[in-house]
């Protein structure tokens, strides 16, 4: 297997999502917040996947643009969540770094009054794995 | 003990020159039962019929087995040579000796041995065989249109016209359905209440059709041909035969506050009403609920200006039974809630409408006299935007996973239809895919982009957010441009999905007619038998069994007509006698059987059992042999053997695998 | 137990049933058998203790025929049992006043002389308001202790619950004993060669007598007549006469209860041979569970069962060799 | 050694097809004059729920080697729905034989429909291939059922 249709493989197993039930409504472009920031646009997150085309998608500015308020994920659909692939995606290069985004010493630093709670947590919870 | 002929068919050459007959039929001779073998050229031809017709005759021969072809091949012509001699029909088998033997094997040794086998099960089987009657029911010569749309008007016009008695349940006020709410139809534009009223008249003015409005089905029983069922008249507070349709009591109700049904709700009606001007029958119902006669005792102004006296508040819902040979399920559909799609704000704007909604808006006689405005503050609209596919195509469990067919087409004609009649105002669709399978459908679509300038944008919209200035905006994608749109619109068109009528569930149970998941009728065969349900003498028309357009349902309706027509044409059924039959005495009554019966042709009754001295009040299965299609699937369910299916019965199996395995 | 005698007492007393289904005392301490008692005289024999395994929801099919109410007592394991029988319409819930009885694991006296306790004179610690932690046996070699837990039926290191899933009233505590998974011998034949899993059943099976002891305990196996006394598949047999027959019978008997099994465990405490009859019941059950969704039999009276029932993307049979 | 290891091994192999779907593709493997060993007898029934797992049973009982069952494509029943009660009862039949170690290439199902002679053909041909491969049926048989 090649390392791309590896990553492939991967980030459908993270994200738990099917990119083949995309009927390319399009409406996770319509419904993103981010849209013009990026350049690989949310409904192509999709294609990239099913076309293995990895290394363009962890390397485009949408991975970390993306906000994951998931409006795609909420309103897609075919259940395909192009939320959940880039996030995958994310994951996927974090992990290839072999390190962990946040660890646990770095948060008191990070703490400002005006940041909520969740937005800490979640990103903990995400970045540690 | 049997007395069996066995007759080995040489087919020509098929048969006899891979085969060595003459030695299949000396071995037959050598199984229990057989008296009589031989062997001939051809079997099916009327000497060789005569050949057997002599032997059953002379030996009297109590079964036969034909080792010849298939048995989907010449079965039935054996079968009625038998009848014919006198024979049960039931007690012929055949053993294939063409297309499982001799065509396939090229060594003579071989193919003979096989053969040989072939024919001792037949043999094995015909020895435990009975003969077997098939049963007659007589055929009530009325039919049952549930439902009075398009597709059930239809069904009743053709089945009537054939000559049949047929009545039509409808459980609004007024026959019309679904269709007499649209404005035009896609793709010739005509007007639909021009092309609608015309058959609702037919259809009550027709001497064979009666319609029950304002009813509906309580209760069905029987099976084909004979199927009695309870139809609830609920009150109409208004006597039928007195009322004149003048129309006063509507104009002088003091309650208008009720939202009209017909209107979807975008305006009003009196409590006493007819849906809408052409309503067939032209008699009002009183809405109890909003009736201030009924909920506060005092009012009766519709009472004091009817002058022919019709109106009755004391009326009550009333049962009438009736007796049918074929019932007709044609309830139509509805579109489908949109609590799901909180992101197109319908329900925080007015403005945002679907399409249903358009169809009476842009109809001369609905809530704004046919004049497109905006339903918030009455002001004309510059930009409007359809989204299509809301709700459809979605396999979450928002939405219905199958496209509704029917919304490309009416969109189109939505939109070429504003922008013909308002030529200021800018069209927008949003679409995924443009389905245009139909005749000169296509042709219809590209009208509206290429001659009406309709704006079609492949991408679907993400969210409506409704300004504070009262307009819309809309995000949407483009995906041929790879943009996302932001647009301000001043009114936005939500294609939504359609489903099948929500009572269509209480109905299928009450006909065991099964359902799939998304509550649309199952037909029989998906291709063959399109318009009949799996349960006998029930049959489909219109959306109930998938989404049509109106087209499409007509010629359903039609199709469902001719097949009722065709159950209603037999003064009898002739029943197949290879039924599932229960032994009384082993029945454990489980109802194991029943659950797995197709056909609903299983019941329990209590009866009095007498088995090894004891006399005892069991619950036991009974078969109801006109429903039975002799599948098999209760026998196998059934633990303790008491199911058994007549003509393949567990015995007969197990003689068969034995002769083979010996 | 005497709160079960008195409320048993006052039931018949005031005619709300006419008689009691419960367990009688047996001629040895651990031997109680099922029982009817008519009067509060009778009541006197009436015991519950450790021993009273037997699953009574069964009886109710011919109590059901009887003039009257029938009090039966229920371990929360055998109203899965008398839920299944009302499913199956074989039992009439307005005939049965169904007192769930507290139940802490019920012991099997085999597992106690297994080790090494024999002359057996009488056994304390198995009573229902004992805390079913210790056995104390006297024998006729003196005093022996058990621990209550090496005393239990298999079945009970498998409990489903103390959870009574219908009844009228309670009467007594229940514990959840659940200490082992039920499926894990089921795992462990699975994962054998074809021949040991032959050799292992050929060995189990072979004891077999045909004292349908199996078949006449079974809540599922209700039927009036089974196939293998009737002449409908030509297959009446009285006894095995060689190896296939008793296969034949076991896995006929385990798919004929599939779907409807609640794995009360009853076959393989009754059986004078000491198959472990579960064995079979278990591996439908956890295909049951693996392909089709996890069932318990008896959780509810009107679902369909599985072998009544089907989606339109179930495995196929061929899974059987795919999973190896 | 004894009689039968000198006889050639000649496999006894029953096939259920249902009347509609099977039957008629065995038919059409016949009249395309599509080979297939002539070791396979078909039975006829009229839907795949019909195959009672005693009748699979009882053919082991009986001696025969192989048991297939093929019916109409699931979704394609004449009866609608039987196939797919079929498809379970099989499934945990053959589980259970499986699990009591019978070689599981002695049973099969296939669906095969009305015009699927060439699939007909080929089935029956692996699967007579796999019965030769495992040898003759000695977990299940009667021997009092040999002559």
């Amino acid at each position: 297997m090649s390392t791309e249709k590896k990553q492939a493989e991967l980030i459908k197993e993270i994200s738990g999502v099917n990119p083949l039930k995309c009927m390319k409504c399009g409406k996770c472009s319509a419904s993103c917040p981010s849209f013009n920031e990026m350049d690989i646009k949310p409904h192509q997150f999709v294609s990239y996947v099913a076309n293995e085309n990895i290394e363009e998608l962890v390397n485009s500015k949408s991975l970390w643009k993306c906000l994951s308020c998931f409006a795609c994920v909420e309103r897609c659909p075919r259940d395909v969540k192009p939320g959940k692939l880039i996030d995958a995606a994310r994951q996927l290069v974090v992990r290839q770094k072999g390190q962990n985004y946040l660890t646990p010493d770095e948060i008191p630093e990070l703490l400002d009054p005006e940041l909520p709670q969740q937005l800490l947590v979640s990103a903990f919870r995400r970045y540690r794995r | 003990m049997q007395r069996i002929g066995v007759f080995v068919c040489h087919c020509g050459s098929n048969i006899a020159a891979t085969v060595d007959v003459k030695r299949v039929a000396e071995m037959a001779l050598m199984e229990p039962g057989v008296v009589h073998a031989e062997d001939y050229q051809y079997m099916c031809s009327e000497a060789g019929q005569a050949l057997i017709a002599k032997a059953i005759e002379e030996k009297q021969l109590t079964g036969l087995v034909i080792c010849s072809c298939s048995p989907r091949m010449h079965e039935a012509t054996f079968r009625k040579a038998a009848e014919r001699a006198g024979l049960n029909p039931y007690m012929v088998e055949i053993a294939n000796i063409r297309e499982h033997c001799s065509w396939i094997h090229k060594d003579m040794e071989e193919a003979t041995k096989k053969a040989v086998i072939l024919m001792r099960a037949a043999v094995a089987k015909v020895n435990l065989n009975t003969p077997l009657q098939p049963g007659e029911s007589l055929v009530t010569k009325r039919a049952l249109v549930i439902g009075g749309g398009i597709a059930g008007i239809q069904t009743a016009l053709d089945i009537a016209d054939a000559g049949y008695e047929v009545d039509i349940v409808e459980k609004e006020p007024s026959i019309g359905g679904r269709m007499s709410q649209l404005d035009k139809t896609f793709p010739t534009l005509d007007c639909s209440a021009c092309i609608l009223t015309p058959k609702m008249v037919e259809a009550a003015a027709h001497e064979k059709i009666n319609i029950y409005t304002y009813s509906e089905v309580e209760k069905v029983s029987g099976f084909v041909g004979d199927f009695t069922v309870d139809i609830r008249k609920k009150a109409r507070s208004v006597d039928m035969d007195k009322c004149t349709g003048c129309g006063v009591c509507q104009e002088k109700c003091p309650s208008k506050k009720a939202p009209s049904e017909f209107n979807r709700g975008l305006n009003n009606r009196s409590a006493i009403y007819t849906p809408f001007a052409q309503a067939i029958p032209n008699v009002p119902v009183i809405d109890r609920e909003h009736c201030i006669k009924f909920k506060t005792g005092k009012c009766g102004v519709c009472s004091k200006v009817c002058q022919a006296g019709a109106i009755d508040y004391d009326q009550k819902d009333e049962i009438v039974t009736e007796k049918y040979g074929a019932i007709v399920v044609a309830t139509g559909f509805d579109i489908i809630k949109l609590d799901n799609y909180d992101e197109y704000a319908y329900s925080q704007s007015k403005d945002v409408i679907t399409s249903l909604e358009l169809e009476r808006i842009m109809n001369a006689a609905g809530p704004t006299s046919g004049h497109l405005e905006r339903l918030s503050d009455g002001k004309a609209p510059k930009e409007i935007v359809f989204i299509q596919c809301v709700g459809s195509r979605c396999s979450d469990d928002r939405g219905k996973s199958y496209c509704s067919k029917i919304c490309c087409m009416y969109t189109a004609k939505h939109a070429m239809l504003i922008r013909d009649k308002y030529p200021d105002v800018n069209v927008t669709v949003f679409y995924i895919d443009v389905r245009t399978p139909g005749k000169n459908f296509d042709e219809f679509y590209r009208r509206a982009v290429e001659q009406y300038g309709v704006n079609y944008i492949k991408g679907q919209v993400g969210k409506v957010i409704p300004q504070p200035d009262g307009k819309l905006l809309v995000q949407g994608s483009d995906l041929l441009d790879n943009k996302q749109i932001l647009k301000e619109a001043d009114m936005v068109v939500l294609a939504a999905a359609i489903e099948p009528n929500p009572d269509v569930r209480k109905i299928a149970t009450m006909l065991t007619a099964s359902i799939d998941t998304n509550n649309f009728l199952t037909e029989a065969h998906a291709k063959l038998r399109p318009v009949e349900s799996p349960t006998a003498g029930i049959f489909l028309s219109g959306v109930c069994q998938g989404p049509k357009d109106i087209p499409e349902t007509v010629a359903q309706a039609g199709a469902a007509a001719v097949k009722a027509i065709g159950l209603l044409a037999k003064d009898k059924l002739m029943t197949n006698p290879c039924t599932a039959k229960p032994d009384e005495t082993l029945c454990n009554g489980c109802s194991t059987c029943a659950n797995v019966c197709p056909y609903g042709a299983i019941t329990y009754e209590d009866k009095e059992i007498f088995d090894h001295g004891i006399r005892e009040t069991r619950r036991v299965a009974q078969v109801n042999s006109a429903l039975c299609q002799g599948c098999g699937a209760c026998t196998v369910a059934c633990p303790s053997g008491a199911m058994d299916l007549q003509g393949f019965s567990n015995r007969q199996i197990i003689a068969e695998v034995d002769a083979i395995c010996r | 137990m005497q709160e079960l005698i008195n409320r048993a007492k006052e039931l018949l007393a005031d005619g709300t049933v006419a008689r009691v289904l419960g367990w009688k005392a047996g001629d040895l301490p651990y031997n109680p058998e099922p029982a009817y008692f008519e009067t509060e005289e009778s009541l006197k024999d009436f015991v519950y203790n450790g021993f009273c395994g037997a699953n009574l929801s069964k009886y109710m099919i011919e109590a059901s025929k009887l003039e009257g109410k029938t009090m039966v007592c229920l371990k929360p394991c055998d109203t899965y049992s008398f839920n299944q029988l009302i499913k199956e319409h074989r039992v009439d819930r307005d005939k049965a006043y169904i007192v769930g009885v507290g139940c802490k694991g019920k012991l099997d006296i085999e597992k106690i002389k297994k080790q090494g306790i024999k002359g057996i004179q009488s056994i304390q610690g198995a009573e229902i308001t004992d805390d079913a932690e210790t056995l104390t046996i006297q024998t006729i070699y003196g005093e022996k202790t058990c621990a209550y837990k090496d005393g239990m039926l298999e079945r009970c290191h498998v409990c489903k619950g103390k959870e009574h899933q219908i009844y009228d009233e309670i009467i007594g505590e229940s514990k959840d004993t659940k200490d082992a998974d039920r499926f894990d011998e089921v795992r462990r034949i699975e994962a054998m060669r074809p021949e040991e899993k032959f050799a292992f059943f050929q060995s189990e099976l072979s004891k077999c007598i045909r004292c349908n002891a199996c078949r006449n305990v079974c809540p599922a196996c209700s039927c009036r007549k089974c196939v293998f006394d009737s002449n409908k598949f030509d297959s009446s047999q009285k006894a095995n006469v060689d190896s296939f027959e008793e296969k034949m019978f076991h896995i006929i008997r385990a798919f004929h209860v599939a779907g409807r099994c609640t794995d009360c465990g009853e076959c393989s405490r009754v059986c004078p041979q000491g198959i472990p009859l579960h064995l079979f019941n278990r591996k439908f059950i956890k295909d049951i569970d693996e392909l089709y969704g996890e069932y318990q039999a008896g959780e509810d009276t009107d679902s369909k069962g599985p072998l009544t029932n089907f989606t339109f993307d179930d495995a196929e049979p061929s899974i059987v060799t795919e999973r190896g | 050694m004894s009689i039968e290891a000198k006889e050639e091994f000649r496999p006894k192999i029953v096939a259920f097809c249902c009347n509609w779907c099977s039957y008629a593709g065995a038919d059409l493997a016949g009249s395309s004059r599509l080979s297939y060993p002539a070791d396979v007898k078909i039975i006829r029934v009229p839907c795949s729920c019909r195959v009672n797992p005693m009748f699979i049973l009882r053919a082991f009982e009986k001696g025969a080697d192989g048991v297939i069952m093929c019916g109409c494509h699931p979704g394609d029943c004449h009866y609608s729905t039987g196939n797919y009660y079929a498809r379970r009862r099989m499934t945990l039949l053959f589980s259970m034989l499986d699990y009591i170690g019978v070689e599981n290439g002695r049973t099969r199902v296939e669906w095969v429909s009305a015009a699927e002679g060439v699939k007909f053909s080929t089935t029956m041909n692996e699967f007579v291939e796999k019965i030769y491969s495992l040898g003759k049926n000695v977990r299940l048989e009667d021997i009092r059922c040999r002559n």
